[in-house]
C-alpha cells in the first residue's frame, strides 16, 4: 500500500507545476448548478433549455454543475460554478443551505436561486407556485372524469396522483390538485401513491394501474423517470396521465391531458438577459404564478379536440379567480 | 382482484434473478451481479428491439448484455477466485454508469429513452376463457416463459444428471473434478443459464412490462433477488416462499397506498416480512435444535 | 508380464518445490504393488499424476504399453484407472447410489434414471460382498462404509487398475484386514492394486512388489520376499529409529476424574455415562472406531462442549461448566485431533497460530489492550527452533506447511503452555515418521514431568506405544479398560467393534 | 519477504492498469488522459478548497468502510450500514430539534454518544440474532437498511418536517450541537477530529490489540478460535456492535457536522462505497484509509474533469470500478501466488 501513495504523490507533485486556470473568455459565464441531473424530462430538463436558448440567442457561456443528488457534492460544485463564472443560477431545493453558505463569500458574483427564498444579499429568488397550476390540473380533472362524452373516463369520480417520493415539495403538488378537484366537486375521490424512487419505472407503473383497476382514469404523475411509468400504463390501459414541469405531451400523444407546466426554463432566460439589459435586480424575489404565465397547463391536441367547450370556459374563469385572488390556492408550506 | 395480477407482475422480474440465482448457488457460487445484469440487459432489450423493430431481437440483445456482465464476473470470481462481493458490486455501479453513457452516445438523450419503433414483448390472449379471464389472460409471454422455467428448474434439479452435476459442484467440486467432470465448466454452464434468465428478466423489465429505457430502472430488484436466494440457500421451497411473499407484499404495499396509507410505511412492508420470516425461521430451527 | 503402468522420467514441481524428481516405475499386471515413504514423498502426487489431476511437467506415462497423457481424471477414467483418495472424494449430502454413479449416471432420455442406478449399484455391492444401504446419505456412514463406497466407485467405472491412497489410516485393525482381503479379490479378478502407505506392517502383508519413495525420488522396487520389515523402515526414514520404552513412575495422585458424563445431540445419546480418571505421569489411551463418541468425549473435557450431565472434575474443582478458556488458565493443555479444522487457522500465519491461547499472558498482553508484537515474533521464532518446524518465516501462512509440520506447531504452541492436564487427540496422524518419533518423545517428556495425560488415537500402535492404561470407546461407552500389560491386541480389536471383553 | 513484496507490485501495477485502460477512454472523449488525470487531481487537492471537499467527502466513506472492515474483519457480515448511518443520523437530526439550551461542549457530546448507541443497538439486533439464533445477518441487515432508511424518510416528511422551506429535511439543529465549518467555503468541519479518533481507535483495536487478533482468527477459522479460548459469541458481538457505532457515527457527523441537519438521501450509498473498498483492501483499516481517500479524490476529481473537459462523471465512476476490479483480481493473484497451499503428497 504504502507504495501506491507513494506513487500517487509523485503524479500529484508533477501535474501541481503544470497548472494553470482555464478559464479566460471576456464575455458573460453562466453556470447552472443542479442539485439532480438532467434527463428527468421535467424540472431540470426546463431550466436547462433556457439556459440553452440563452446561449444560442444572448451569446454567452454556459455550463451545467450537476449534482447528481450527492450532497456531498452541493459544495464543491456551488464553489466551482462561484469561482468561475458570473451568474449562478441554482436550481434545486435541495441547495438551499449550501448557497446561503457560499454566497457571501462571493460578493461580485450573481446567484439566482429557484423554487424558494434565500434572503442573502446578492440572490435573486424565484418561487413558483405549482399549487396553483396544480389547482387548475385538478380542477380540469374532477370536471372530465365524471363527463360521458369524454374518451377513455369511466364516469366514476375517481382520479389518481402519482408521487416520486414523499415530501413536501411533492405534496405542495398534490394539495393544489386535491383543492382543485374538490373546488369543482367535493365528492370527487383522489388516490395517491408514492414510487419511493425516481428512476422506477416499473413500480410507478404498478402503482398506476393500481389506482387505475381502482377507478382512476386521470392520474396526475409528478414522479421525474419513474412517471413515465405512469404514462407507460396510461398508453396500455387507455386512461389519461397528467404531465409535470415541462410540456410531456410528445411522450404519449393520446394519452397526456396536459402538462402542470413549471417555465422554469423561461425564468433563467429571463434573469440572464435581464443581466445584460442591465435590467438585473439582485435580492429580488421574483413569483412565477400563473398570472405572469410562470406556471400553467400546457394542453395537448387529443384533449382540446375533445374536450367540451363549458369545461374550458369554466377552466378560464377558474384561472381568473385564481390570478384575481378570488380563489386562495393553499400551499404546503403555509403552516409556517 | 387487482393485487392478483400486479403481485405476478412484480414477481416476474424478481423470480427470474432469482431462479438465475438459484442455479448459481447450486452450483457453488452466491451471483451479487444481478442487478447490473439485469440494467444492462434492460438496455439492451431497448437497443435491440429499437434497431430492428423486433422484440426476439430485443431479447437476444438483452441476453447478450447479461451474458457479458456474467462472464465477467465468472471469470473473476471462479478463474481469479477474486472477492465476490467486491466484483458483483463494481460490476453493478458498471453497468449502471455504462448505461448512462451509452443512453447518451447512442440515443443522445440523458435520462430515459423511449420509442415508438420499440417493439414490445407481446402478451398472450389465450380467448375468452370465463371467469378465468382476469386469472390467465393477457400475461405477457414473458410471465408464462417463467412459469415454464420455474418447472424446468424444478425438473433439471431433481430427475437430470446435470442437477446433480450442479449440486455436486456446489458441496464438493472436487468429487466431482474426480469423477471427470469438471466443476469449473459446470459452474459456467450455471452462470449462463443465470445470464440467459437475467437477460430476459432484464427485456421484461424494458420492453415487456414497460417499453422504455430509464437509467438505474432496475431500481433494487437484482438484490432482493440477491436477498430471497441467500435467504433460500439452495432450498428450492424456501427461496420460492421468500420471492412470493416479497412479491404480494409489495403489491399489497402499493395497493394499500390507494387506502390512504403512507407510502414510507407501506414501502417497507416486503423488508418486514422477509425479516419477519427470517427470524421465524431462525427462532423454529434453533427451538427444534433445543428440543432434540 | 506385462506391465500395466509405466513411469518413465516423470518430474513435477509446484513452484520450487520438486514433488516428484524423475521417476522410473513399472508397475505389472495384476500385482499388488505398495508404494511407501514420508509424508511428502511424492507418493500421493504421483499418483495424482496417473489420475490426470495434476500435468506432467516432463517424462512419460504408459497405460498397457500405451503412451497417454492425462488433462483431466475424465482421461484416466476412459484408461480404465481408478483412485481412493486419502480424503474421501464424496458428497455428503448424496446418496449412496447417487455418489457411486455421480459422472457416469444411466440416462433414460434425457433424465437421470435413478432406478436402474440404484439397482445397479445395489448388484455391485452384493457381488462384492459389501454391506452397503445403497439409499443412505453418505454423511451418515461410518468412515468404512465410506470408503466401501469409495471403492464401489471404481468398480461401477470398471477400473482395471486401482490405486489406494492411504486407505487405512482411518480404519480399525479388523476393518482393515477386511479391506485387505477385498483387495486380494481384485488382484484375484486380475485388477491391478497400487497400495500406498507408510505402514511398513501392512505392506508387508499385501503386497507383491514394494517400491520404496523419499523427497519424490524412488529409491528401488523390491519383491516382498526379498527385503526385511527393518531394512524397508531405514530406506523410508533415511536412518534407524530407536524404540522408545515407559519409565514405570508413580500414579497415586488423580487429576482429571470424569463422571458419569452423557451427551446428547440431535435426540441421539452419543456419550452414554462415562466414567474415567487421569493419574499423575499417567498416559490414558482411548482407543475404538471413529464415530463411537471418543471426539465428543474429547470436547467435552476440553470445554468446546458441555456434557447433557455428569461431571468432570480436575484437581477437586468441578469444571464442567468453565468455558474454554477458564480451564486453559488451570492448565489444561489440548492437541486437538483435526489440526486443519481445530487446531489451526490455516489461512493464518504460524505466528498467529502460535499465539493462539497465550494472548491473554502477561508477556503478551500489553496495556489496554495491545499486544506486544516483538515478544509474540521472539516466542514464535523460539518455538520454531525449539520444534524443529520447517518454514521460511513466522509470518508464512501455517496452510502452506507439510501436515508433519503443521501439527509441531500446534505442539509447539499447546506444549509452551505450564501445563498440568494434557488432552492429546491424533497427535501424529498424516506426520511423517521422522515426525511421529518427535512428537512421541515430546510427549512422554511431559509424562515424566507427571503431567497427566489423555490420548485419543485410531492408530493402536501409537496407543499400544505410549499409554499407561487403555480404554476403549464402543457406542458411547467405554467397553474395556485395562493396564498396557495386561491387554493384548486381539481383545482391544474386539472390544471396538463391541464385543465384550 | 520477496513474496511480499511481489504481491504489492502485481496490486500497483493493476492500479496503473485501470488508470491506462481509464486514459484510453478518455481519448474516446477527445481529452488526453494526461490533460485528464491533471484535472482530475488538481480537482480533488489543487486548492485548499477542494482539498477541504475532498477530505470532507472522505469522512462518511471511511468510517463507513471502517465500519464493514470491522465486523468483516471477525467474520460476521454487518452489510447494515447504511441502514444505521441513516437512523442514528436522523435520531441526533430529531434530538437536535427538540431540545435547546443545553451547553454546547455536553450537547456535542451528548450528540455523539446518542449516535454511537443508536448505531450500535440497530447492529445489535442483527448481531444478536445471528449470534443466538442463527439467523442470516447478510439479508437480515439488507432488509434492516430498507426499513431504517424508510422509517426515516417518514419521519422526516412527517412528523420532523422542516418548518422552514421545502427541503425534505429537518430543521437546522441546535447550534449548540454544532461542530463548526472550519471554512465558510467548505463542509469539512470540527466533527474531523472525532472521525481522526474513531478511525486511530479502530487502527488500535484491529492492528494493534489483542481483540483485533482474536476477532480475525475467528474469521479465519471459528472452531479454532474457539478452541483456543476466544468467546467467538462476545467477539462478534462487539465486532458488529462497534461497527454499527462507527456506521452511526457517520451518520452523526454528517448530521452534527456538515448539514446541520437530516436530509433525504443524506447518504447515497455511502455504505456501498465503503464496502467495497474495505472488502478490496482485504479488511485492512489502513488500506481503508488510502483507497477512502483515492477515491474521495477520483469522486471530487470527476467535477472537475467535466466542468473543464466535458468527461462526464460516469466516465469516472468506471474508472473506479476498474480500478476495484483490477486490484481485487491482483490482490488474489498475489495471495494465490505468495500463500498456496502445499499440495501434500
Amino acid at each position: 500500500m504504502k507504495k501506491v501513495v507513494a506513487l500517487f504523490f509523485v503524479t500529484f507533485l508533477f501535474t501541481l507545476g503544470m497548472y494553470s486556470t482555464a478559464f479566460s473568455a471576456p464575455h458573460m459565464k453562466v453556470a447552472l448548478v443542479i442539485a439532480g441531473e438532467l434527463g428527468d424530462k421535467s424540472f431540470y430538463d426546463s431550466s436547462y433549455q433556457g439556459l440553452v436558448r440563452a446561449e444560442k440567442d444572448l451569446g454567452i457561456y454556459a455550463k451545467v454543475l450537476p449534482c447528481k443528488t450527492d450532497p456531498a457534492n452541493y459544495m464543491p460544485q456551488m464553489i466551482a460554478a462561484s469561482m468561475n463564472f458570473n451568474m449562478v443560477i441554482v436550481v434545486g431545493y435541495e441547495l438551499i443551505d449550501t448557497l446561503k453558505q457560499v454566497a457571501p463569500q462571493f460578493p461580485k458574483v450573481d446567484y439566482v436561486y429557484i423554487d424558494d427564498v434565500v434572503k442573502a444579499g446578492q440572490v435573486t429568488s424565484i418561487i413558483f407556485k405549482q399549487n396553483e397550476s396544480s389547482f387548475m390540473a385538478g380542477a380540469l380533472a374532477a370536471m372530465l372524469t365524471e363527463r360521458k362524452d369524454f374518451p377513455m373516463v369511466n364516469g366514476e369520480k375517481v382520479i389518481g396522483f402519482v408521487g416520486g417520493e414523499d415530501y413536501s415539495v411533492i405534496r405542495d403538488f398534490l394539495i393544489g390538485y386535491e383543492q382543485g378537484a374538490h373546488y369543482v366537486d367535493p365528492e370527487v375521490k383522489i388516490l395517491t401513491g408514492y414510487v419511493g424512487g425516481w428512476d422506477d419505472p416499473a413500480t410507478a407503473k404498478e402503482i398506476a394501474l393500481d389506482q387505475f383497476h381502482h377507478g382512476a382514469d386521470i392520474i396526475f404523475q409528478v414522479a421525474g423517470g419513474s412517471g413515465l411509468g405512469v404514462i407507460d400504463a396510461a398508453k396500455q390501459a387507455h386512461f389519461w396521465a397528467i404531465g409535470v414541469d415541462s410540456p410531456q405531451g410528445y411522450l404519449a400523444p393520446n394519452n397526456i391531458l396536459t402538462s402542470v407546466v413549471k417555465n422554469v426554463g423561461n425564468a433563467v432566460y429571463d434573469m440572464i438577459k435581464d443581466k445584460l439589459n442591465g435590467t438585473y435586480k439582485r435580492g429580488t424575489i421574483y413569483t412565477y404564478g400563473i398570472s405572469n404565465n410562470g406556471v400553467g397547463l400546457s394542453y395537448s391536441k387529443v384533449m382540446l379536440k375533445n374536450v367540451p367547450a363549458d369545461v374550458i370556459r369554466k377552466l378560464i374563469q377558474i384561472r381568473t379567480d385564481i390570478i384575481t385572488g378570488k380563489i386562495k390556492v393553499k400551499s404546503y408550506f403555509d403552516r409556517k | 382482484m387487482y393485487i392478483y395480477r400486479s403481485t405476478i407482475a412484480t414477481l416476474t422480474m424478481i423470480m427470474l434473478p432469482v431462479l438465475g440465482g438459484m442455479w448459481t448457488l447450486q452450483a457453488g457460487i452466491l451471483n451479487i451481479s444481478q442487478e447490473g445484469a439485469m440494467l444492462m440487459a434492460a438496455f439492451f432489450a431497448v437497443l435491440g428491439s429499437y434497431i430492428f423493430s423486433s422484440f426476439w431481437m430485443g431479447l437476444l440483445f438483452a441476453i447478450l448484455a447479461s451474458l457479458m456482465i456474467n462472464i465477467i464476473y465468472a471469470f473473476f470470481c471462479i478463474n481469479l477466485r477474486a472477492n465476490i462481493w467486491v466484483i458483483g458490486m463494481a460490476l453493478n455501479i458498471l453497468a449502471s454508469s455504462l448505461t448512462i453513457l451509452l443512453l447518451k452516445s447512442v440515443f443522445g438523450v440523458k435520462g430515459s429513452f423511449t420509442s415508438s419503433k420499440i417493439q414490445q414483448i407481446p402478451s398472450l390472449h389465450l380467448g375468452n376463457l370465463g371467469p378465468l379471464n382476469a386469472f390467465l389472460n393477457d400475461f405477457s409471454l414473458v410471465v408464462w416463459i417463467t412459469i415454464g422455467l420455474v418447472l424446468f428448474f424444478k425438473y433439471v434439479d431433481t430427475h437430470t444428471t446435470f442437477g446433480l452435476h450442479l449440486k455436486a459442484a456446489g458441496k464438493n467440486w472436487q468429487a466431482l473434478d474426480t469423477a471427470g467432470i469438471s466443476s469449473t465448466l459446470i459452474r459456467y454452464e450455471s452462470i449462463l443459464i443465470n445470464a440467459v434468465l437475467v437477460g430476459i428478466a432484464g427485456a421484461y423489465l424494458s420492453i415487456g412490462y414497460l417499453k422504455l429505457f430509464n437509467k438505474d430502472m432496475s431500481a433494487g430488484r437484482g438484490w432482493i433477488a440477491v436477498a430471497a436466494v441467500i435467504f433460500g440457500d439452495g432450498n428450492f421451497t424456501w427461496t420460492l416462499i421468500a420471492t412470493i411473499a416479497f412479491g404480494f407484499m409489495d403489491a399489497l404495499g402499493i395497493s394499500l397506498q390507494s387506502y390512504g396509507l403512507n407510502s414510507n410505511l407501506t414501502l417497507m412492508f416486503p423488508y418486514l416480512a422477509i425479516t419477519a420470516a427470517l427470524i421465524y425461521q431462525g427462532v423454529r430451527s434453533y427451538r427444534l435444535k433445543e428440543k432434540g | 508380464m506385462k506391465n500395466a503402468v509405466e513411469f518413465e522420467n516423470v518430474t513435477k514441481k509446484f513452484g520450487s518445490v520438486t514433488a516428484v524428481n524423475a521417476v522410473n516405475l513399472s508397475i505389472e499386471d495384476g500385482e499388488i504393488h505398495s508404494i511407501i515413504g514420508e509424508n511428502g514423498a511424492g507418493k500421493t502426487t504421483l499418483m495424482r499424476l496417473l489420475y490426470g489431476m495434476y500435468k506432467i511437467d516432463s517424462g512419460s506415462v504408459k497405460v498397457f504399453g500405451k503412451k497417454v497423457r492425462f488433462s483431466s481424471p475424465k482421461d484416466a477414467i476412459a484408461n480404465g484407472i481408478g483412485m481412493v483418495h486419502q480424503n474421501f472424494m464424496l458428497i455428503d449430502s448424496f446418496t449412496v447410489y447417487e455418489n457411486v454413479v455421480l459422472g457416469f449416471e444411466p440416462k433414460r432420455n434425457l433424465s437421470f434414471d435413478r432406478k436402474s442406478a440404484r439397482r445397479i449399484v445395489k448388484e455391485l455391492a452384493l457381488r462384492y460382498g459389501m454391506n452397503v444401504n445403497v439409499d443412505e446419505k453418505v454423511e451418515r456412514l461410518s468412515v468404512g462404509l465410506q470408503q466401501k463406497v469409495e471403492i464401489l466407485k471404481l468398480l461401477y467405472r470398471k477400473a482395471n487398475i486401482l490405486i489406494f491412497d492411504e486407505p487405512t489410516a482411518v480404519l480399525t485393525p479388523q476393518e482393515s484386514q477386511l479391506l485387505f482381503d477385498i483387495l486380494k479379490k481384485f488382484k484375484e479378478s486380475g485388477k491391478t492394486v497400487i497400495f500406498i502407505s507408510h505402514k511398513l506392517r501392512e505392506v508387508k502383508e499385501i503386497s507383491n512388489r514394494i517400491t520404496v519413495m523419499r523427497n519424490g525420488k524412488n529409491l528401488g522396487t523390491f519383491k516382498n520376499e526379498e527385503i526385511s520389515e527393518e531394512r524397508l523402515a531405514e530406506m523410508v526414514a533415511g536412518r534407524k529409529i530407536p524404540k522408545l520404552s515407559l519409565p514405570s513412575v508413580d500414579f497415586s495422585k488423580v487429576a482429571l476424574k470424569v463422571e458419569n458424563v452423557s451427551l446428547v445431540e440431535n435426540g441421539v445419546e452419543i456419550v452414554k455415562n462415562v466414567s474415567f480418571d487421569v493419574r499423575e505421569g499417567e498416559v490414558l489411551g482411548v482407543a475404538g472406531v471413529v464415530g463411537n463418541g471418543q471426539s465428543e468425549l474429547e470436547e467435552m473435557v476440553s470445554g468446546m462442549k458441555k456434557p447433557t450431565s455428569g461431571k468432570i472434575v480436575f484437581y477437586d474443582e468441578d469444571v464442567t461448566n468453565l468455558s474454554v478458556r477458564a480451564r486453559r488458565e488451570r492448565g489444561m493443555v489440548y492437541i486437538p485431533q483435526d489440526r486443519i479444522k481445530t487446531g489451526l487457522a490455516p489461512l493464518a500465519s504460524i505466528k498467529e497460530n502460535m499465539l493462539m491461547g497465550h494472548q491473554n499472558k502477561k508477556q503478551f498482553l500489553g496495556k489496554l489492550a495491545f499486544l506486544k508484537r516483538g515478544n509474540i515474533r521472539s516466542f514464535s521464532i523460539s518455538l520454531i527452533e525449539d520444534y524443529e518446524v520447517v518454514c521460511k518465516s513466522p509470518e508464512e501462512q501455517a496452510g502452506t506447511l507439510s501436515g508433519g509440520n503443521m501439527q509441531r506447531v500446534v505442539i509447539a504452541r499447546e506444549f509452551s503452555h505450564r501445563a498440568r492436564f494434557l488432552l492429546v487427540s491424533q497427535p501424529t496422524r498424516g506426520v511423517d515418521i521422522g515426525g511421529i518419533e518427535f512428537i512421541h518423545k515430546k510427549i512422554l517428556k511431559m509424562r515424566e514431568e507427571k503431567i497427566a495425560i489423555l490420548l485419543f488415537s485410531s492408530d493402536l500402535d501409537e496407543i499400544l506405544t505410549l499409554s499407561d492404561r487403555i480404554a476403549v470407546m464402543y457406542e458411547g461407552r467405554i467397553n474395556y479398560l485395562c493396564t498396557r500389560e495386561k491387554s493384548d491386541l486381539t481383545k482391544i480389536g474386539l472390544a471396538m467393534l463391541g464385543m465384550k471383553r | 519477504m520477496m513474496e511480499r513484496y511481489k504481491g504489492l507490485l502485481i496490486i500497483t501495477v493493476s492500479f496503473f492498469l485501470a488508470i491506462f485502460i481509464g486514459g484510453l477512454l478518455m481519448l474516446l472523449y477527445k481529452v488526453s488522459p494526461i490533460d485528464g488525470y491533471k484535472e482530475m487531481v488538481m480537482g480533488a487537492i489543487g486548492n485548499k478548497f477542494v482539498l477541504y471537499s475532498t477530505l470532507d467527502r472522505m469522512i462518511p466513506i471511511l468510517l463507513t468502510g471502517l465500519s464493514i472492515a470491522i465486523s468483516f474483519h471477525a467474520g460476521i457480515w454487518n452489510i447494515g450500514a447504511q441502514g444505521q448511518l441513516y437512523l442514528a443520523a436522523f435520531v441526533v437530526a430529531a434530538m437536535g430539534v427538540t431540545f435547546h439550551g443545553i451547553p454546547s461542549m455536553m450537547y456535542i457530546v451528548i450528540g455523539v454518544s446518542v449516535g454511537l448507541v443508536v448505531g450500535g443497538i440497530w447492529a445489535w439486533i442483527p448481531g444478536y440474532l445471528k449470534v443466538k439464533y442463527n439467523v442470516n445477518e447478510v439479508v437480515l441487515t439488507i432488509m434492516m437498511n430498507s426499513i431504517a432508511v424508510y422509517f426515516t424518510l417518514y419521519m422526516v416528511n412527517g412528523p420532523f418536517r422542516t418548518t422552514q422551506g421545502s427541503l425534505g429535511a429537518t430543521n437546522i439543529i441546535d447550534k449548540g450541537m454544532w461542530f463548526k465549518h472550519l471554512n465558510p467555503l467548505s463542509n469539512l468541519n470540527t466533527g474531523v477530529y472525532v472521525a481522526i479518533v474513531a478511525t486511530a481507535v479502530i487502527v488500535y483495536l484491529m492492528v494493534f490489540s489483542k481483540y483485533g487478533y482474536e476477532w480475525k482468527m475467528s474469521r479465519l477459522n471459528q472452531r479454532f478460535a474457539v478452541y483456543g479460548g476466544v468467546d467467538v459469541k462476545r467477539n462478534l458481538m462487539m465486532a458488529m456492535v462497534v461497527s454499527g457505532m462507527l456506521a452511526g457515527l457517520a451518520g452523526t457527523l454528517l448530521v452534527m457536522g456538515d448539514y446541520h441537519r437530516f436530509l433525504n438521501g443524506i447518504s447515497p450509498g455511502y455504505s456501498w462505497t465503503g464496502m467495497i473498498l474495505a472488502m478490496m483492501v482485504n479488511y485492512d483499516p489502513i488500506g481503508v484509509i488510502i483507497t477512502s481517500f483515492i477515491y474521495a479524490v477520483m469522486a471530487s476529481g470527476g467535477l472537475q474533469m467535466e466542468l473543464m473537459l466535458n468527461i462526464p462523471q460516469e466516465l469516472v465512476q468506471i474508472i473506479f470500478v476498474l480500478s476495484v476490479m483490477f486490484v481485487t483480481a491482483g490482490y488474489s493473484v498475489s495471495n494465490k501466488m505468495a500463500n498456496r497451499i502445499q499440495e501434500e503428497g
